[in-house]
Parts: C-alpha cells; structure tokens; sequence
C-alpha cells in the first residue's frame, strides 16, 4: 500500500476518478499545467488533457457559475477555488444556484460537483490565507459539507463526493497536507509517513459522506472535531489524561447525529471544537444539537474551544489558533463542573 | 466629517457626480424624435467565421431587416419561407395573449405574481426559431416566447404560475419560473444575471465533449452590470466558447432606465469590443432581423468560430411586473410613442405586404390563439389555482433537498406533517 | 406625535439623518426618483438632490464596493439591497471589506455604513423573496446586525445604525412593513396605525444598538425572537395561556446577553425563533449561549422554531412559515419537560 | 453518463475547446522575435477633454515614448524636467533595493511572506509622479512604488513586513498589505480586484462633494476576471467617475499567463471600449510614457470628462511572490528574453543620453539607496522581526474589531490573556 500525503491522497482521487469517469472535468486557477498552488492536481493535465483539466480566469464568480453550466449538461465539475477565503466571489452562485437547482426544479436539473478549497490557519497566512468558512455552507439547504482529516479519508471522501448525485463542499486543512499537527507549533514537524492514516490503497475505495469516526473510544468525555483540530484534540485529551471518546466528523452536513448521541450519552460530557471564529461557528449547531437531544444525559454544560471573533491575524498566528492550551483550559472546565 | 479639505487644492474645478436621468418623466410628453434609427438593410453582413473585428462597426447600428414599406431588404434578410414566418407570427400573438391572461388571473387572485413581454415578443420566437431544437436556452423571466415557440403545452406553464397539482416544480418556485429540460429550457433564476456565466459552461461542456449542440444565455440590459455578466464574456472569450449572448434591451430595469446601467456612453453591444468577441445590435422589434443575427451567431457558434453578444433593442411596453407601476417613474404614453413599433403588427404587416397573410386569415389566427389560451387556461385551473395550494402533500416540501431525504429532513418533515395535521 | 408604519418610520429616519449629517449618502437599485420598490426611500431624491439619493445599476456587490470607497473618503453611505435575498453578489464585499477594514488598518480607515435590506417570509415571494440570511452576518466577525420589530424601534435603531461607527447589516422585515403579523395569515390585516409602536416621535431619537426589548415580562419561559417572529411568538403565548417573557433582540451583534440571562435565569426555560432554515441559523448561537451560561438553571432543554431546511418553496408558504401551529407545538415541548 | 447524444445531429462539426497556452514552457527557448512593438513616438495623443472614442486606436497599441536612442519622442512626450526624472530613477532603485532585501529576509526566516515588482518599478513610481500628493490610491501588492514615491519611510513598510512592534497594523496584516491615509495609500486586500471599485467609490465621493481630488485604482491582468472589476467600469462609467483605472498587464497570474484572462482575443485596454471610456495601452517598462498617460488622465478626471483605463504592459521578471517558483511554469530565461526591457536601465539611458546622468553618479546614488535601505532594515529589525512577535501584547489582537469592544471580545480576550499566562 502506498504511503500518501494529503495532498498525494487527494491527487490520486482525482487520478481514479478521472479515469474511470469520463465526465470529470477538473478546473480552477492554476490547476492545469502548473498543477495548483498546493500541487493536488499536478500531473493532472499532462494525464487527461488540456480539456478535462485547464486553468480559469481568477474569478470565483465565474469558476462556479461555468460549472454549474458543466453540471446541468451532465458533467461532473471538481472545482478548486484556491483559498476558501477567496470563495465569496462565488457564494452568490453556491448559494443561489448551486444548492438550490435540485429543489428549484424538482429534480430536474441536478448539480453533482465539488467545490474542493484549502482552508484553517496554522501556517502564517494571515488574514485571507487562514479562514475557516464552513458554518456559512452548513446553514445552506441543498450543500452536503466534507472536511476529511486524514490521507486515507481524504481520498476516500473525496471519491465518495465526485460520486455523490449532491454538490459537496469539500475544506481541506491546509496546515496537516503534509504532516498531522498537534498544536504544538513549537515542535518538530511530523509528516504524514510516520502515521498510520496515510497507508491509502490504490484505486477505487470511499469513505461514505454523513458518517463521523470514533477516532478513539472513551468514556468520560465527548470531543466532537474535524479537519486539523481532530489532530490537536487528540494530543490535548492524552496530555490532559483525560479518557475522551473523539469524534471525528468528517461529514458536518449531513450530520452523523447518532454517533454523537451515542457517545454523549456515555460519556454525559461534551466539548465542541474548531478553528472557525466563536459566534455562529458549526460548534453553535453541534451544541444546540446534543443539548436537544441528550439534555438529561449532560452533566456540565457543552463547552466550545474555537477561534476569536476577529479576523485571523498575522503576527498573532498562534495566539489566534485554537491551540492546546485553550484545549486544556476547556478541558479543565468541561471536567470540573 | 468627510476627509476632503478643499482648500488644499489650488484653483482646480470642482468634481461633479453625473447622475443619468431618463429623457422623460411622468408629465413630460415622450418625444422620440431625436432617436437617431438606421435605415433598415443598411448594416453590412460579415462572413460568420471572420474576424469579430468585422462586427464591431454593428455593435453600434441597428441590425434591420423589415422597412418601412414592410418588405425584408439588405444582406440581412434571411429569406425564410411564409410558413416559418407565420408560425412566428402566431407564436407572438400566443405569447401577447398568454400573458393578458395570465395577467388577468394575477389580477383575480388566481396567483401571486406575472410578468409579461408585451412588445419583445419578437427576440424570444425568433430566436427559437433561428437555433436548433437541441440547442439549450438559459432565459430570464422574458423569454417565455421560447417555450410558446418550441410547443411547450400552455397547460404546463399555467400550472407553474398557479402552482397547482399540475406544476411540475411542485410549487416551489415564483409564477413563470419555469424550467424544462426536454425543451432545452433551463430552470430560470430569480436572482439576475445567474444563469448568463452557466449557459457559458453548459457550451464549454458541448466543446469538451465535442457536441454539436450550442447555449444561447439572456440577460436584460438593467441586469449586465452584475458581475455574472463579465464572468461570461470572460469565459466565452477565453476558451473560444460556442454560445450566443443575448442582452435584451427593454430600455428599462424595474424603474432605472437603461442608463443607470452604462447606456448613455456605449451601446450594450460594445461590450464585446472590449473582450475581443464578435457584437451586432438589433432591432429587437423585427422579427426578420432578430432571426437573422441569431442564425449568424448560431453558425459562428457551430462553426468553431467563438461567441457572440447581441443586443437587442426594443422597448418594455408595460409594467415591470403585477407589483409595478410604471407611470410612477415614466410617462404613461412612453410605450405609444416608442417608434421601433409593435413587433406582432410589423411582422404581420410585412406578411400582409407580400400577399402571404390578410385579415381574415389574421383575425381568424388570433380568434384560434385566443381559444387555445383560454381552453389551456381552463384546462389547468382544473388542477386548482394559487390559494388552494400548499395544504395537501406538505411532506413535498422536503423533497429534492438532497437525491437522498437525510434525517435531519426527514424529522423536519415529521415535525411539518404533524403541523398539518394539528 | 405621527403615526407611522415601518416604512414611513425608516424613510423618516433616513430624513433625519440626511437633514442632519451632509456625509449622509443613499444609493441603491431604483432608490432614487422612484424611492425603492417598497418606497422606504420615497421623496429623498426630492428633497436632497441626485447627488446624495440615486438609483444604482444592478450589481450588489458594486454597491457595496462603491460605498466602502466613499465610507474611505469619509461620507455615510446608506445603501439598499431591494431583498437580502440578492445580497449575496455583495457578500465579498461585505464579508472581506466592510467587515474587516477597521481591524486590518488598525483603526486607520473605518467603514460607517449602513446596509438596509428587506427580509423575511410571508409575502409568496418564492425562493428568491423570502430569505433570512441574518446568521451569515452574525458569524462575520466586524459587523453588526440590527433587526427593528416595530415602526418605533425601526426608525430609532436605523439612526442609531447610521450614527454608528460601525458598519450595520440592517434587516427589514417585510411582512411587517405595513402591520404587524401575529402570523395567522387567514385573518384580516392589522394595520400598524392600530399599534402603539406606530406612534413615532418627530425628529432626532435613537433605539441603542446593542439592547434588547422585553416586549412582554413574564415567569415561566423566556422567548426571544426578532422581527416579524417578535409578534407572531406574542400571539402564540397569549393562544397558549402561557406566561412566558417575550425578548425582541432588536440586535443581533453585539447581543444583549444580559438581558437574556437574566430571563431565562428567572424562567428557566428558553425558546429561540427565527424565520431562517435551522441548521446554523442564529438560534443554535442563542441556544448556546443560553446553555453555556444559565446550564444549572435550564429545566428543559432550550428549544427552537424555525423555518425549515429546505428553500423557501412558493405554494408552501404558510407550511414553511414558523407560525402559530408551529410555536404551539414548541410551547407545549418546552413547558412539558 | 451525459446528456449529449452527438447522434442528434447530423453532420455538424464536433465543437471543441480552446484552453489558452502560453506561446514557451519550461524548456523552451522564449522568442519573442514575432511581437509587434511599435514604435516609440508613433501614437498620437488626443485631446485630454475630447471623447473617449479618440482614444480607441489608443487601446490597441503601445503609448511609447522612449525610442532605441534612450530619446523621448513624440505627442506624448511628457517634457519632465531632469531633476523629476532623476528622481523617478532614484525611487525606481531604492524598489529595487528594497525588493531584494526584503526578499532575502524572508529567506533567512525574519518574516514569513515578501513579493516583489521587479521590472514593473516604473509603473508606480510614474503614476506617483503624475498623480497630485493628494489624490488616492487604491493599490494592489505590486505598487510598492508608490508608496516609496511619495516617501513614505521605508522603516515603517519593514516594520509592517516584520510585524513587529513598530508595525502601525499591530502585525494584523501579511507582509506587504501596507495601509497609509497621510501617504495616500489605501489598505491593500488580499481580496483581488476588490480596491477596484472602491476607488470608484472615492472618486464618486469627491464628486459628491465638489472635492478636486480624483482616485486612481489598481489591479492585475489576472485579476480583471473578477466580477469586481467589471463593478469599478459600469459605476465609473454611469457616474462619469474622476478615476484612474490601472491594469497592470504583467503577463502572469501566478502560473496562469494573461491568455486565461483574455488577453489572446483583446488586450485589457480595449474593455474601455466595451464601456465607452477613455483607455490607453502604454508601455510599462518606459517611465515617460507611464508618466505621460496618467498625467493625461488625471487632466482628463479632474476636468469632469470622466474615467480612463490604463493597460500597462509589462513582465513579471520574477516569481509571483516567495510562495511560488516559476521554473514550474515558464522558461527560467523568459525574462531576460523579454524585449521592452529593464524599465530601471531604460530610463537611466535617457537620462544619460541627454547628458543629465553619468555612470558616477549612478554608482554614486545606487551606493546611497543601498545604504539607506540597509540602515532602514536594521533600524526597523531593532524593532523586532517576525519569529519574535505574537507573543505580547495579545489583548490587541481583539482591538478595532469595532469601535468599542463587545462584551463577547472582552470575554475572548480575557481568555486569550488567561492561555498567555499560563
Ligand atoms: C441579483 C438580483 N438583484 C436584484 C433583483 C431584483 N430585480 C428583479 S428584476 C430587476 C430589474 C431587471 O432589469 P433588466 O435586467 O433590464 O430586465 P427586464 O426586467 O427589463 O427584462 C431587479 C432589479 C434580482 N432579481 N436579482
Ligand atoms: C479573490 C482572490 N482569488 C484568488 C487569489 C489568489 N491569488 C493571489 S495573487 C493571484 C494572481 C494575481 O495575478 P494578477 O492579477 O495578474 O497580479 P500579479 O500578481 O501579476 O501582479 C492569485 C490567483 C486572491 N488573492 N484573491
Ligand atoms: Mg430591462
Ligand atoms: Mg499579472
């Protein structure tokens, strides 16, 4: 079995995919022969041709809307728009267009694409480099939202959302393309060779979208993460000794509710954690969520470890992210009451 | 306090905003004399497959065909059979009378919302008739003449804007929304200038593919100044796409005149100097030219050639909507005084003038038009009207969210089932 | 003092305003000769000349980008967007600069400006006339988010919102530009003239941005709600019989936390309304909140009525509508458990 | 499976998509022996108040003023004075230098980000020189110049890139998103293309306000694409809007060359023309002619006579910023092979052929930048460089979200004060 990267896992889904799909198109800027600015369509172009794999205009607006178009003849769109923070040139088109065709025309015009974007903080990109948009799709009907953690799920979701009849929004935490991070940005680099998640098979395999992983059993705790804080909440629970279930989502729309009903009712304790900023981030709606459904199975309020409510700034890279020392402190209070 | 300090600046002039102002306001008595109209069969009519360079001296003319003796002049003429022409006619008296009566119903209750195209039904059933069958619409609300052009049964549109038992779309979408893919119709938008970047798309994938089937995208003049407008022309521009763009210039946007969109300084057709792509202006009220630079386009289009921009100029008769009322912004007579004529009546007159059509046959015509608009009218209110609706198969509502109901939807739909039943 | 319904309120405040503050600029599609497809700009243009009320060509984010240049030269744009539905093509704008200016020039350039726009359901206006987008906004770190309720209130919070330093997203809520709408669509109209908060003082007064109203004081529930949900949730306790206190928000962000701390800490039970879909709606926010600070005086789990998570389908309106039927339901689950 | 179904149609062609390629890839020899220059002195310059038709021919050429004598030439000569071009020259160095060396410290780890302009110096050190002190720019990261120009201290722009304690952003920003009111320098976005149409926002205000003081605003041959671009010309065209629109054409977009923005079918000049605007082609390697354009349409906003687009052609002489190799992409020589030239030599060889410059005092006043930029990078590394910063003062990083701190931030960064501490 290869041993894979994120970037290399999600090249290779796109390898299989393209290849057994005729119908594939892949495009976006700087993808075709430069192969993206984070390299997970190199090769792609030179493989496929100029046709199925091309470089656009730098127009969100534009990449969206074409692919729309692409979809409504009955291509199958994988999009890359280069930072999720340069997404919102193309929100409208999501939004509007995108996620509402399938209802609008009662089934009649459907839009299987993905839209596929880099996203989090963690490598000093500042303000527009570093955003963690994803609350804004999940409040959005009609969008299915993946944020794989892993090589083998990045593959794995991304076929499963090139397969998937939905358009899916698909984040990819830049800061773990190549290494797991803890949080712990003052130790070594680890790459992804040394971790088990990047032994990704060959070919054709999925990860089905709406199911979460239990990426560890435990009994006292309920961590509920995805993308790069699966990996830092990971590392906070055993530094902290504290026996976590940790539930990777994976999928937040649609949400696997009974995983983390399951496990809340275990545990009796839950902690919601993401980079995105505080206010109507997701962990809002994860919060709500197992409050309703396991009101008298908690015995502390649900705590949410999360990014500020203020742009993502520079200099104060590791003071912005959710890093483990706010882990500690959550978990110190998640425990305690 | 505003950052300005005048008094840094020496003895410059003071900067003045320019705010564009319609020639006439309700009051003034509409006088469109001054509007410089170029003689019809004057405009030149370059090769197809030649340099869009060649087009730009028709970006800002008139592209006319039917004279003001009725008869079809100049290279433009397409020559099209009396059949054809006829079948255009009665499609735009079909059109004309569908949405009297639609509007009628609005105004009886029978739905919330109608718009018409009174006085552009030309562009809409000309262009039908100018591409191919398999060629795919991506309209605005205007451009019902295409539906009407291509047989789409009436039955089927009155149901949408009742959305009764019949529609299609279940309801779920505004009055004349329509959409339909067997009639190469795509789902119409409510928000502006959408669907201009997708028909975009739609014809990069018939290249990609190696398709013979082209786009043809609408857009009105009001909406161009959305950025969709510019994502399409860019995309069409860069890959060579095979789609033609149509700008409807109905003069008016809700109640900004067209030059709050740019039309006091350049013609909307101009706009494909700028990207390099080939431009002709039409007359939007002469059927004959219409079908003409469409063909044209089709071909360049068909051919490998690129895209084209047209504009076609024609003026918004009525209201924008049943929740307009034009004579708050604009003079109540604009629509008569107007001089491009009505497009039903100059067609019909150009049939007359070449001993194909007569009065009998004309009145004959619009008497059948009318009853199979009205038969189709009864026919689908038999499926019920507006205020019956939304009460039955409210589980519906949840349906085509997703290819799969995920629970979260389906306890949603539970939860709005129960309300109903409450 | 004048009666006034919502409309005549706002285009009373922005009279006021632009009387009062030269800088005081309105633009927007067909605002100006025709005063807006809901005449909230009426006589403006009139009154204060084509330079400072004009109409604007169709392009939202235009608008909007226009109107952060001008807040740069230092004038108060005070910009339409005709529904919020159509914002999106502004939400770049909006998110990437409005938002964000302040904070990325270190105070240096601010964007004072307020961004009106109709919302809500309840007119048939279909999928495209019928939005409540308000929790894109909420989660945008830099903007604040007003919601009047009442003609007093709307005219009040609209000077405060153009007197703010800060740039406002200001809801409208269109069902109840004319009267207020206890959400029983089978029955005759009220008009606002009927309702006390139609008594509109003349001239200069503000509605703080930042508090909210306890509409109805009450000991067993605490409701909080805005907009047209405000009155809707007032008729739906009265039908119940129960003695809830009803807290309009008014203000979304900052919110007023107090306020709703201190009720649901007296009631013990909370229900959040809102019209927009569930799923990260501003209710799992409030939820939150609620759950986070008042976990050990909650005797039921906090509960929600909101619109559906699907578009907003035409023939369903009153379907989709969170309104009586829907409130009677959640009341009787948050009372009984 | 796709909707298509090529036997449908008879014996048409298949349709096919073009994908733009640039003319040389990695490996081959650039040859740019087949580009039309024209040449220096031949475009006429038309009347600054006549109408933007005049300027048409203008978008399809090169504004050039500088012949292969190193003489200035023809209409558009801007008839500098030596000590302006001296300097212009001066301020074209001390970019360079700064370039360099904020490069290199990038490299050695001091911050985290740099991008360079080498071979587009003239640009924004041109347009500086004809703007007034008080007209405002709306920049992209590629006017450095501009900033330097107007002498602006290069202490405070390393501090930014630093972010250390002497940064006025308080280390918000990425390197070199500089922001400077006094120095007329809007906050650059990392956002592309969305100054674009704020600049015509200021300028609108101006205009509202009888203010003299016009806008200009910048924007990459990429970045046109953007929906926001096509914004700045609609509002700037309507409102008749005192701006400047710069669209520096530097041939790449990262790896993308400027074909993937259209640049195969029209030049981005010529998109004034679809708006009926003033727009000029200039060369961007050649000072005098950069002056000498925006000196033209500074005349022509201030005068109310409206907006101009300025396409400088140009070349990205090295990589996009430190992120990028441009190995990957295009030939590692292109630039040499690039034959406008080094804009920097160009204007130095003027000044020398018209006996105002020696190479002495070249050397002489290269020494003097060098040492000015080096003492100014070690003046502002006392004030720390970007490894050291983030760590105090964290209670900042919740100021100027608003005016007045919300309870929530207060709470936050209380928190963030807590995670310090412990
Ligand atoms: C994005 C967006 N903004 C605003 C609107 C509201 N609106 C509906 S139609 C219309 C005017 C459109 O004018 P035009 O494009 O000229 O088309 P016409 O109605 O004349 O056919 C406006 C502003 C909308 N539907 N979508
Ligand atoms: C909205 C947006 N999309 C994408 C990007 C990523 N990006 C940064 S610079 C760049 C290329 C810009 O090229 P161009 O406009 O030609 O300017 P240049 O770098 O050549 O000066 C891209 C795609 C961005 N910053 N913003
Ligand atoms: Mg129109
Ligand atoms: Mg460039």
């Amino acid at each position: 079995m290869p041993t894979f990267n994120m970037i290399q896992a999600l090249n290779d889904a796109h390898k299989v995919m393209m290849a057994q799909d005729e119908d594939v198109v892949v495009f976006g800027e700087d993808v075709g022969y430069f192969g993206g600015v984070f390299r997970v369509t190199e090769g792609l172009q030179k493989q496929f041709g100029k046709t199925r794999v091309f470089d656009a205009p730098i127009s969100e607006g534009g990449i969206v809307a074409t692919a729309v178009g692409m979809a409504a003849y009955g291509l199958k769109p994988v999009i890359e728009i280069q930072f999720a923070d340069y997404i919102y040139p193309g929100y409208d088109q999501i939004v509007s267009e995108v996620a509402k065709m399938r209802y609008r025309t009662a089934g009649e015009w459907t839009m299987p694409m993905v839209i596929r974007t880099p996203y989090g903080g963690g490598i000093f990109g500042g303000q527009t480099h570093s955003q963690s948009p994803e609350s804004l799709f999940t409040h959005i009907a009609g969008l299915k939202v993946v944020i794989p953690s892993t090589p083998y799920d990045a593959k794995g979701l991304l076929i499963a959302a090139i397969e998937d009849p939905d358009p899916v929004i698909f984040f990819e935490p830049k800061r773990i393309y190549n290494g797991p991070f803890d949080g712990h940005h003052d130790r070594p680099v680890k790459p992804w060779s040394k971790d088990r998640a990047s032994e990704v098979p060959e070919g054709h395999y999925t990860v089905p979208i709406g199911k979460a992983a239990v990426v560890r059993e435990g009994a006292d705790l309920t961590v509920l993460a995805y993308g790069t804080m699966v990996h830092v909440a990971l590392a906070a629970i055993e530094e902290q000794g504290i026996d976590a279930e940790i539930i990777d989502l994976r999928t937040l729309v649609p949400l696997d509710l009974d995983a983390i009903e399951k496990s809340v009712r275990k545990t009796g304790r839950c902690l919601v954690v993401h980079e995105a900023p505080r206010t109507s981030g997701f962990g809002a709606e994860l919060v709500t969520l197992v409050q309703e459904r396991c009101f008298y199975h908690l015995e502390a309020p649900v705590e949410r470890v999360t990014g500020w409510d203020t742009p993502y700034p520079h200099a104060y890279e590791w003071a912005y992210f959710p890093g483990p020392k706010r882990m500690k402190r959550a978990l110190e209070k998640v425990m305690a009451d | 306090m505003s950052d300005k300090d005048p008094s840094l600046r020496r003895n410059a002039p003071a900067l003045a905003l320019h705010v564009p102002e319609p020639p006439f306001r309700p009051g003034d008595t509409p006088d469109f004399s001054s509007l410089k109209i170029p003689a019809a069969g004057e405009a030149p009519r370059p090769d197809s497959a030649g340099p869009a360079s060649d087009t730009y001296p028709l970006t800002m003319t008139l592209v006319r065909v039917l004279g003001d003796d009725s008869k079809a002049i100049g290279a433009w003429d397409p020559k099209l059979d009396p059949d054809t022409l006829r079948k255009m006619l009665r499609d735009m008296v079909t059109v004309r009378i569908f949405d009297d009566r639609m509007y009628r119903a609005q105004r009886q209750g029978k739905t919330s919302f109608y718009m018409k195209c009174t006085g552009e039904e030309a562009i809409a059933v000309a262009a039908a008739a100018a591409l191919d069958r398999e060629d795919m619409h991506f309209p605005t609300y205007r451009q019902q003449g295409l539906l009407i052009a291509r047989g789409y049964p009436l039955t089927e549109m009155m149901c949408q804007i009742y959305s009764n038992k019949g529609d299609r779309l279940k309801g779920r979408q505004l009055p004349i929304m329509y959409s339909d893919k067997p009639h190469g119709f795509f789902s119409i938008s409510g928000n502006l200038a959408t669907q201009f970047p997708q028909a975009v798309g739609w014809a990069m994938a018939a290249a990609i593919k190696g398709d013979s089937r082209i786009a043809m995208g609408w857009v009105g003049d009001g909406a161009t100044a959305e950025g969709d407008f510019h994502s399409a022309m860019t995309f069409a521009a860069v890959y060579n796409v095979p789609v033609v763009l149509a700008t409807v210039n109905n003069q008016w946007a809700i109640s900004s005149f067209s030059g709050i969109a740019g039309a006091e300084r350049a013609t909307f057709a101009q706009r494909a100097v700028g990207y390099g792509i080939a431009g002709l202006r039409v007359d939007g009220n002469d059927a004959l030219a219409v079908y003409a630079a469409v063909k044209w386009s089709a071909e360049r289009a068909r051919s490998n050639h690129g895209p084209t921009l047209i504009e076609f100029f024609t003026y918004r008769a009525e209201g924008h909507s049943t929740s307009d009322d034009p004579s708050g912004y604009r003079p109540t007579n604009e629509a008569k005084a107007w001089p491009l004529g009505d497009p039903i009546e100059r067609l019909k007159d150009h049939l007359v003038a070449t001993g194909e059509w007569d009065e009998d046959r004309d009145q004959a015509m619009r008497a059948q038009c009318d009853a199979e608009v009205r038969a189709a009218q009864k026919e689908s209110e038999k499926l019920g009207i507006l205020p019956q609706q939304g009460k039955d198969d409210i589980g519906s509502m949840f349906e085509d969210v997703y290819a799969q109901m995920p629970w979260h939807l389906s306890e949603q739909r539970d939860e709005a089932l129960g309300e109903g039943r409450s």
